[in-house]
């Protein structure tokens, strides 16, 4: 490695934010055809570092070098053309444009009084696009695809430019298994033409499977670099978060009660079809499925966030209708939504009002908010799950993406309910965090909760569920119990083979 | 932990960047004219800015909700002339009620279009200003309005009375500004008030109704209204068909000048009225200086901006905006 | 065949003479078997003022009558209909001259003459209090921009030297025809003019307002107040005997001879060019001789 | 044909369905109550209507690619007026005195680049300062009025200039001068927003400013370009229009904001920004101009005329709503 020159160099980065230091001094780089995994706990300042290199934060202190040269990235514009391509964690598109625009955002082809290059623009995005077998085009608004079309639009930039480096910021964070293969495609063929690859994610098996070098990073401070090939998920789980994690597979079994909550026929226009199952108390319930399988509607509309066009919903027996979220609220369900950013959380809100939010009115002294029970409430679920926040008064909107997912899932665990749904619970959530709140799931499943856990990540609903429900294309396909369940029999249900009905 | 400190020293300034631009202007117009610091103006000014600052605490709930209001100026018209009317025709015990009822109804149809059916504020009111606007040209047939016996009614208490040598109006301003102002920052409303217009959405996922709380905003917006009506009316007796006609947009700068963003979710009801004693101060420190009356928009401009800006300023931590 | 007037007003809703004028008209034009009207309003704005002139040329009504909302924006609009063969009655403030030549008749008020006469009501009681030597006053002025508001402040700024020549005029400021803005001009004014004698207001609306606001600083009694047009408010406030004079307009008549003026110019009627109506002057010394205003 | 496309066409069509309906309204109602014997629908009424349209519609066009780029302007009728007051007074400035009637594009241009640079100006301070559009240009809808005032103080700027009128309301293939400048920046800023990589990029920053700020356009100077842009169309309006009636009063243009902010909504521009379309615009300012020609025609009093302007401009709202509603099984949030 000595004679063969990293594409990109940072070194002793330092960046702070009001009250928080971000970065500490971080060194990284990537050679040329290496893909180089960036890991650690959420807050430990992965998108910072990378925010750094591409321009979006100015450091504090340090030096970014591309080849020999030291370079100041003064913006996105200036970072882009140096050949540094940026896909971001947050999605990162205008959804009223086009496909095409969206790709070749900030850098349109050009003809003269600077009119666009239509032709062009269609030619070179639908030669992507092919590269990336979607089934969408050039001319489709982004605003009609699904959230994980969506994020395939964005990793379609890095293929825009001739970049000499690549950042991925947790792009599988939002897709499925078969988007997957065609994203390490991707990465493969870049690695090819010797472009550098940063890539960061919270999965394990992915950093395992497609990188060479794991740097990992922990509070803002740089904690060591292990070759992939001779490591393993114990030794990094340990750099990352200093201590030995428990992995054991879907530990506690017990007693189930009575039906919490049962789904007869349930239809929703187009959205989903004759669906029918059961939770009972004490139990978790996984819901799997490919994306635009139906799943995340199903739950808006237990939340009394849809109108059922047929079919019953009964709580303990009893047939409910449910039209708002404080009627489902009331009747004990919660609903850890799928979206934090738009649906979860009120950004520009401090952590303690975001996470008593659901129980306000029930908080009170005399006419007025009791201040004293949301901070004891907040204090409670900072500890239990471990959320890294300089304190209460910080706004939300300033918390890493992991810690955020977590101040929703305490705000939803706070209000204590009968039946708890939660919609791809440990997205973008760091893998100590991850087992953390597997087994808060199964412990609140023991505890007497209903649990549902919708997720898009087979190893999540293996481990957590007692049963899995199978969806494709808006239909229940089978029910599997956990030991009968096959990682197989699966993927043949979600893909609308083998289940018990035909699709 | 020094550039630390001096962050929250700097978060402090911005904080209060607010009074601290108060202070300024009072020293600066003081220093121009002595008179302006005197008991009478300061009384004068704060009874004058009574009616606009009782209608921009309303407005401050519907901004921070997320919408906006540009349709106060003309309800307000249409409360003052609807009490004085009332107040012949049926005494000023019942009129007041009256009209009261009749001022809440607009602003529950307001609630109602932006809150339940999502309309859009901006257009709604400005939609509304016009109609209230014909509304009371009908209900007055455009003639002014008049209390016949002027000296015999206990009505001017509100606009011209006085409690201990504070006059009432600046009284009613004040503990309204005080009770709304608890309301807003203490109360479950107040936090729904404040997530529904960070987020609506995830106000909703919360199992926050935001149309309700969206309408009641509308509905505290024309209680406002409705008291400053009372105020004017009592103030005069007598009022043209136009009284409030262009307040909309000088309570909306107030409550701008206060800090409250017009993206929701933002402000104060403390700052926002001391964003109402600055425009009234800025008036009337440039009249007292003789200046012509478009000065005072050429101020009011500079004002504003520089206000909010530095107030941004401030909390990015850099004087000039990001944007590339 | 009956005539087709067409009328576009400068802005009905901004005070109660300009509803009353509006009605009037309406109301005396159902009385005349003769006549049918369309009522437009350009609401204080040219443009739309213009357009409702290029509609009426449009509709082909027999006379047009414009009160205009800028006295020289118009005249384009005006000479369309004169060369369309319309002729065009100006009401309640006139064009400028350049526009003379396209119409057929002014009806109104004269806004110079009544400004000069307010200065000289103002005068006469200074005199009277022996203090025209030494008087000070401020004056409020209308909706700035307007010609009725350039023209009374033009009328009585150069008439006051005149007759009263060692009364200052220390500060003029608009109180856009509204009795509240006239109150706050007039709360500044009193804190900061310890001595004023009198105040001229552009109109009674503002005049009571600037009363309103003297009698809350206790000052009411020193002060001499003069206004224009004598709306009801400033009819009653004389009668309290806290309200010095005025000058006498009715919009009824207004409304009333600028129809007969159209109705005459159409019957080929001789009608002198500037058909002023008169407008007198009103004190408490006289007020009985006129009935209560109705607006 | 894609999928969607055709009630995709319906939601945009809103405002010319509620267009047909004035008509319609406007035609039945005038042959009861309107004294005039042409009907409503005239062939020249309706081109009367196009030329009464382009005060606001000319500004309407430009604030059209404002709130697409997700800023707003309600200092366009100071603008509007500044910029009447520079073509008015310039044309008497003693050094054109020797100009004759060439001082008349020489006053033009003036006008013009006043407005260009005010709006610049709003633009510059909005790129700066950081601070939201609205606030900029509400406190300079005050500033720009202030700064008219000084002019001329209260008085009227005026000066007529009988060749200019002429050319003014001069008619080419039966169109007014002021219906050709509406047409053709109609025509103009269509282009410039579906066309150019200037026009996408507007619409990319007002859809997602992040996501503009990250892909590398630099938003500042695009926001810059497109307030100019509304300034000179201000400029343009006020040039077109005082160029015939040669006087402003130094209130004209006031509410103007208000009026081209309606027409730009009710045309399906989206008030948050990243959507909308120069031909819902047109259709807003025609729907806004007929709705006012039509209560005129039909006799309708000044309070009859604020109430249902008024009560129509939140009608068209709740229609554009009822065509977009999704389905009884959408999200309610
Ligand atoms: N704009 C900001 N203002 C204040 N603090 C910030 C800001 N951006 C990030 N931080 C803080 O910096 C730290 C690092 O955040 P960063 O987003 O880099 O974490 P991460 O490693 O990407 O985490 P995750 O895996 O959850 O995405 C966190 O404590 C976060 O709260
Ligand atoms: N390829 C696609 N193109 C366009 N729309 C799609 C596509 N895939 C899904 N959708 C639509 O997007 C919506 C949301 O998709 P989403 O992925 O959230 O569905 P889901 O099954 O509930 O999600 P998940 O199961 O991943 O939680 C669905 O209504 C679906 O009809
Ligand atoms: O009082 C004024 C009246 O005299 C004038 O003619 O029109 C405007 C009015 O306010
Ligand atoms: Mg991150
Ligand atoms: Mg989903």
């Amino acid at each position: 490695m000595s004679h063969v020159k990293p594409v990109l160099h940072l070194e002793d980065i330092v960046k702070t934010f009001p009250g928080v230091r971000a970065l500490d001094g971080v060194s990284f780089s990537v050679m040329p055809g290496e893909v180089h995994a960036l890991m650690g706990e959420n807050g430990a300042g992965k998108s910072t570092l990378m925010k750094v290199l591409g321009g979006i934060h100015q450091p504090d202190g340090g030096a970014i070098f591309m080849g020999e040269e030291r370079v100041v990235m003064s913006g996105p514009l200036e970072a882009k053309a140096k050949g540094i391509v940026f896909i971001h964690q947050e999605l990162s598109l205008a959804e009223e444009l086009s496909v095409a625009e969206n790709i070749y955002l900030g850098e349109l082809p050009r003809k003269s009084f600077g009119r666009v290059d239509w032709v062009t623009l269609r030619e070179k995005t639908d030669a992507i696009l092919k590269k990336l077998n979607v089934a969408f085009n050039a001319r489709t608004r982004v605003g009609d695809l699904s959230i994980a079309n969506q994020q395939m639009v964005e990793i379609a930039r890095a293929l825009t430019v001739d970049a000499k480096a690549v950042i991925f910021d947790e792009p599988t964070a939002s897709l499925t298994d078969a988007e997957k293969v065609v994203l390490f495609d991707v990465i493969a063929d870049l690695q090819r033409e010797g472009v550098g690859i940063t890539y960061i994610s919270h999965r394990m098996e992915e950093i395992f499977k497609i990188t060479d070098r794991i740097t990992v990073l922990r509070d803002g401070q740089y904690q060591g670099t292990l070759e992939t090939a001779e490591t393993n998920e114990e030794a990094v789980t340990q750099l990352m978060i200093g201590r030995k994690l428990d992995l054991s597979r879907n530990p506690s079994h017990h007693e189930l009660g009575e039906i919490a909550l049962e789904v007869r026929g349930l239809s929703c226009g187009s959205l989903y079809e004759d669906v029918s199952f059961h939770v009972r108390s004490g139990e978790v319930v996984g819901f799997y499925g490919l994306v635009g399988a139906g799943r995340t509607e199903i739950a808006e509309t237990l939340f009394g966030l849809r109108t059922p066009s047929h079919g019953t919903i009964l709580l303990e027996g009893e047939d409910v209708r449910l039209n708002s979220p404080a009627d489902a609220i009331a009747k004990g369900i919660s609903l850890v939504p799928e979206d934090r950013k738009g649906q979860g959380l009120v950004l520009g809100m401090n952590c303690r009002d975001n996470m008593t939010l659901p129980q306000v009115d029930d908080l009170k002294a005399g006419p007025f908010v009791a201040e004293g029970a949301e901070i004891s409430i907040f204090d409670q679920y900072r500890d239990r799950l471990d959320i890294r926040t300089p304190g209460w008064k910080q706004k939300v909107g300033n918390l890493s993406g992991g810690n955020q997912q977590k101040i929703v899932i305490g705000k939803w665990l706070s209000m204590k309910p009968s039946v708890l749904i939660v919609d791809e619970p440990t997205r973008g959530i760091d893998v100590g965090s991850k087992s953390e709140i597997h087994k808060l799931l199964r412990s609140l499943a023991a505890q007497g909760y209903a649990v549902i856990v919708i997720s898009s990540e087979m190893p999540e609903v293996l481990h957590v569920s007692d049963r899995i429900v199978a969806m494709y294309s808006g239909r229940v396909m089978r029910t599997f119990t956990s030991e009968e369940v096959t990682e197989d029999s699966l993927i043949q249900a979600i893909s609308g083979l083998g289940g018990d009905k035909a699709a | 932990m020094v550039t630390v400190s001096r962050r929250e020293i700097g978060s402090m300034l911005a904080k209060q960047g607010i009074l601290i631009a108060f202070a300024l202007f009072m020293i600066g117009f003081t220093l121009a004219n002595a008179k302006f610091l005197s008991v009478d103006n300061v009384f004068s000014v704060v009874r004058s800015s009574a009616i606009l600052g009782v209608m921009a605490l309303g407005v401050t709930f519907v901004v921070i909700s997320g919408n906006l209001d540009l349709s106060v100026g003309s309800m307000m018209s249409f409360s003052t002339i609807v009490v004085l009317d009332l107040h012949d025709k049926i005494g000023p015990a019942l009129a007041i009620p009256a009209m009261f009822a009749m001022t809440l109804c607009l602003g529950a149809f307001i609630g109602f279009l932006v809150g339940y059916l999502r309309l859009n504020s901006l257009i709604v009111t400005l939609g509304m200003l016009s109609a209230i606007h014909g509304l009371t040209l009908t209900y007055s047939g455009g003639q002014n309005m008049d209390i016949a016996d002027k000296e015999g009614t206990w009505f001017s208490v509100f606009g011209q009375g006085a409690i201990l040598g504070v006059p009432t109006p600046i009284l009613m301003f004040l503990s309204l500004a005080a009770l709304l102002g608890l309301v807003l920052a203490k109360t479950p409303f107040g936090r729904k008030v404040y997530a529904v217009g960070g987020n609506g959405t995830a106000a909703t996922f919360s199992g926050i109704k935001r149309a309700r709380t969206v309408f009641t905003c509308y509905l505290i917006s024309a209680g406002c209204v409705a008291v400053a009506g009372l105020i004017q009316a009592s103030r005069s007796l007598g009022s043209q068909n136009t009284v409030g006609q262009g307040l909309e947009l000088e309570v909306l700068a107030a409550v701008i000048l206060g800090g409250a963003s017009l993206m929701g979710g933002v402000g104060t009801i403390f700052k926002t009225v001391i964003g109402v004693l600055i425009l009234g101060f800025i008036q009337n420190g440039l009249l007292l200086l003789g200046l012509p009356f478009y000065f005072q928009f050429v101020v009011t401009w500079i004002i504003i901006i520089l206000a909010v800006w530095l107030d941004i300023a401030a909390k990015r931590g850099k004087l000039w905006s990001p944007i590339a | 065949q009956s005539m087709q007037i067409g009328i576009t007003q400068n802005n009905v809703g901004v005070d109660s003479y300009q509803t009353t004028y509006e009605q009037a008209f309406i109301a005396a034009a159902e009385a005349n078997d003769d006549v049918e009207t369309v009522v437009l309003d350009a609401g204080g704005d040219v443009a739309r003022q213009i357009a409702q002139m290029e509609d009426l040329i449009q509709q082909e009504v027999d006379a047009i009558i414009i009160w205009p909302t800028n006295g020289e924006a118009v005249i384009p609009a005006v000479r369309k209909a004169s060369q369309a063969g319309i002729p065009v009655i100006v009401t309640n403030s006139n064009i400028a001259e350049q526009g003379f030549d396209f119409v057929a008749s002014f009806s109104g008020p004269d806004n110079i003459t009544q400004g000069a006469r307010s200065a000289e009501i103002m005068c006469d009681r200074f005199k009277a209090q022996g203090i025209d030597g030494e008087a000070q006053i401020v004056q409020i002025s209308g909706q700035p921009g307007y010609t009725t508001a350039i023209e009374r402040a033009q009328g009585f700024e150069e008439r006051l030297p005149e007759v009263c020549p060692d009364v200052t005029l220390m500060e003029t400021q608009p109180g856009d025809w509204n009795r509240e803005k006239s109150q706050q001009v007039m709360e500044a004014f009193l804190v900061k003019y310890d001595d004023i004698d009198g105040v001229y207001a552009g109109d009674d609306n503002m005049g009571v307002g600037a009363l309103n606001a003297a009698k809350a600083a206790g000052r009411a009694g020193d002060i001499t107040f003069v206004g224009a047009t004598n709306f009801a408010v400033g009819y009653e406030a004389m009668a309290a005997g806290e309200y010095w004079g005025s000058i006498y307009q009715s919009p009824v008549d207004d409304a009333e001879a600028a129809l007969q003026t159209a109705i005459d110019v159409l019957n080929g009627e001789d009608v002198p060019f500037l058909n002023y109506f008169d407008t007198p002057k009103i004190t408490q010394d006289n007020m009985d001789e006129f009935t209560k205003p109705v607006f | 044909m894609q999928p969607g496309a055709l009630s995709k066409a319906l939601k945009g069509g809103a405002i010319w369905g509620f267009i047909v309906l004035e008509l319609i309204f406007f035609s039945i109602a005038g042959q009861f109550l309107s004294l005039s014997d042409t009907a409503f629908m005239d062939f020249d009424n309706m081109l009367l209507l196009l030329k009464q349209s382009a005060p606001i519609g000319i500004i309407a066009m430009g604030m059209t690619i404002v709130m697409v780029n997700g800023n707003i302007d309600l200092s366009v009728g100071a603008t509007f007026a500044i910029a009447a007051i520079v073509l008015l007074d310039s044309m008497t400035w003693p050094i054109f005195a020797g100009l004759g009637d060439w001082v008349i594009p020489v006053a033009w241009l003036l006008a013009l680049l006043a407005g260009t640079a005010f709006g610049a100006l709003n633009g510059l301070i909005v790129w700066k300062t950081g601070v939201d559009a609205f606030i900029v240009t509400l406190g300079s809808m005050l500033g720009y009025r202030g700064i008219v005032f000084l002019f001329n103080g209260e008085n009227p700027t005026s000066h007529l200039n009988w060749t200019l009128v002429d050319f003014a309301e001069a008619e080419f293939l039966g169109l007014a001068t002021a219906s050709w400048f509406l047409l053709a920046v109609t025509l103009g800023i269509w282009l410039l927003m579906t066309r150019t990589v200037h026009g996408r990029n507007a619409y990319a920053i007002g859809d997602n400013r992040e996501a503009a700020v990250n892909a590398g356009i630099r938003v500042g100077p695009h926001m810059m370009i497109n307030f100019a842009i509304i300034g000179f169309l201000a400029a343009l309006s006020a040039v077109v229009f005082y160029s015939e009636s040669g006087s402003v009063n130094p209130n004209d243009g006031q509410l103007y904001e208000l009026w081209v902010i309606t027409a730009v909504v009710l045309g399906g521009t989206k008030i948050t920004g990243g959507a909308g379309s120069v031909i819902g615009t047109f259709g807003g300012v025609i729907a806004i101009q007929l709705l006012r020609k039509g209560l005129g025609h039909i006799g309708a009093d000044t309070s009859t005329v604020n109430l249902v302007i008024g009560l129509i401009l939140i009608a068209v709202l709740f229609l554009d709503r009822q065509l977009n509603l999704k389905g009884k099984e959408a999200l309610r949030i």
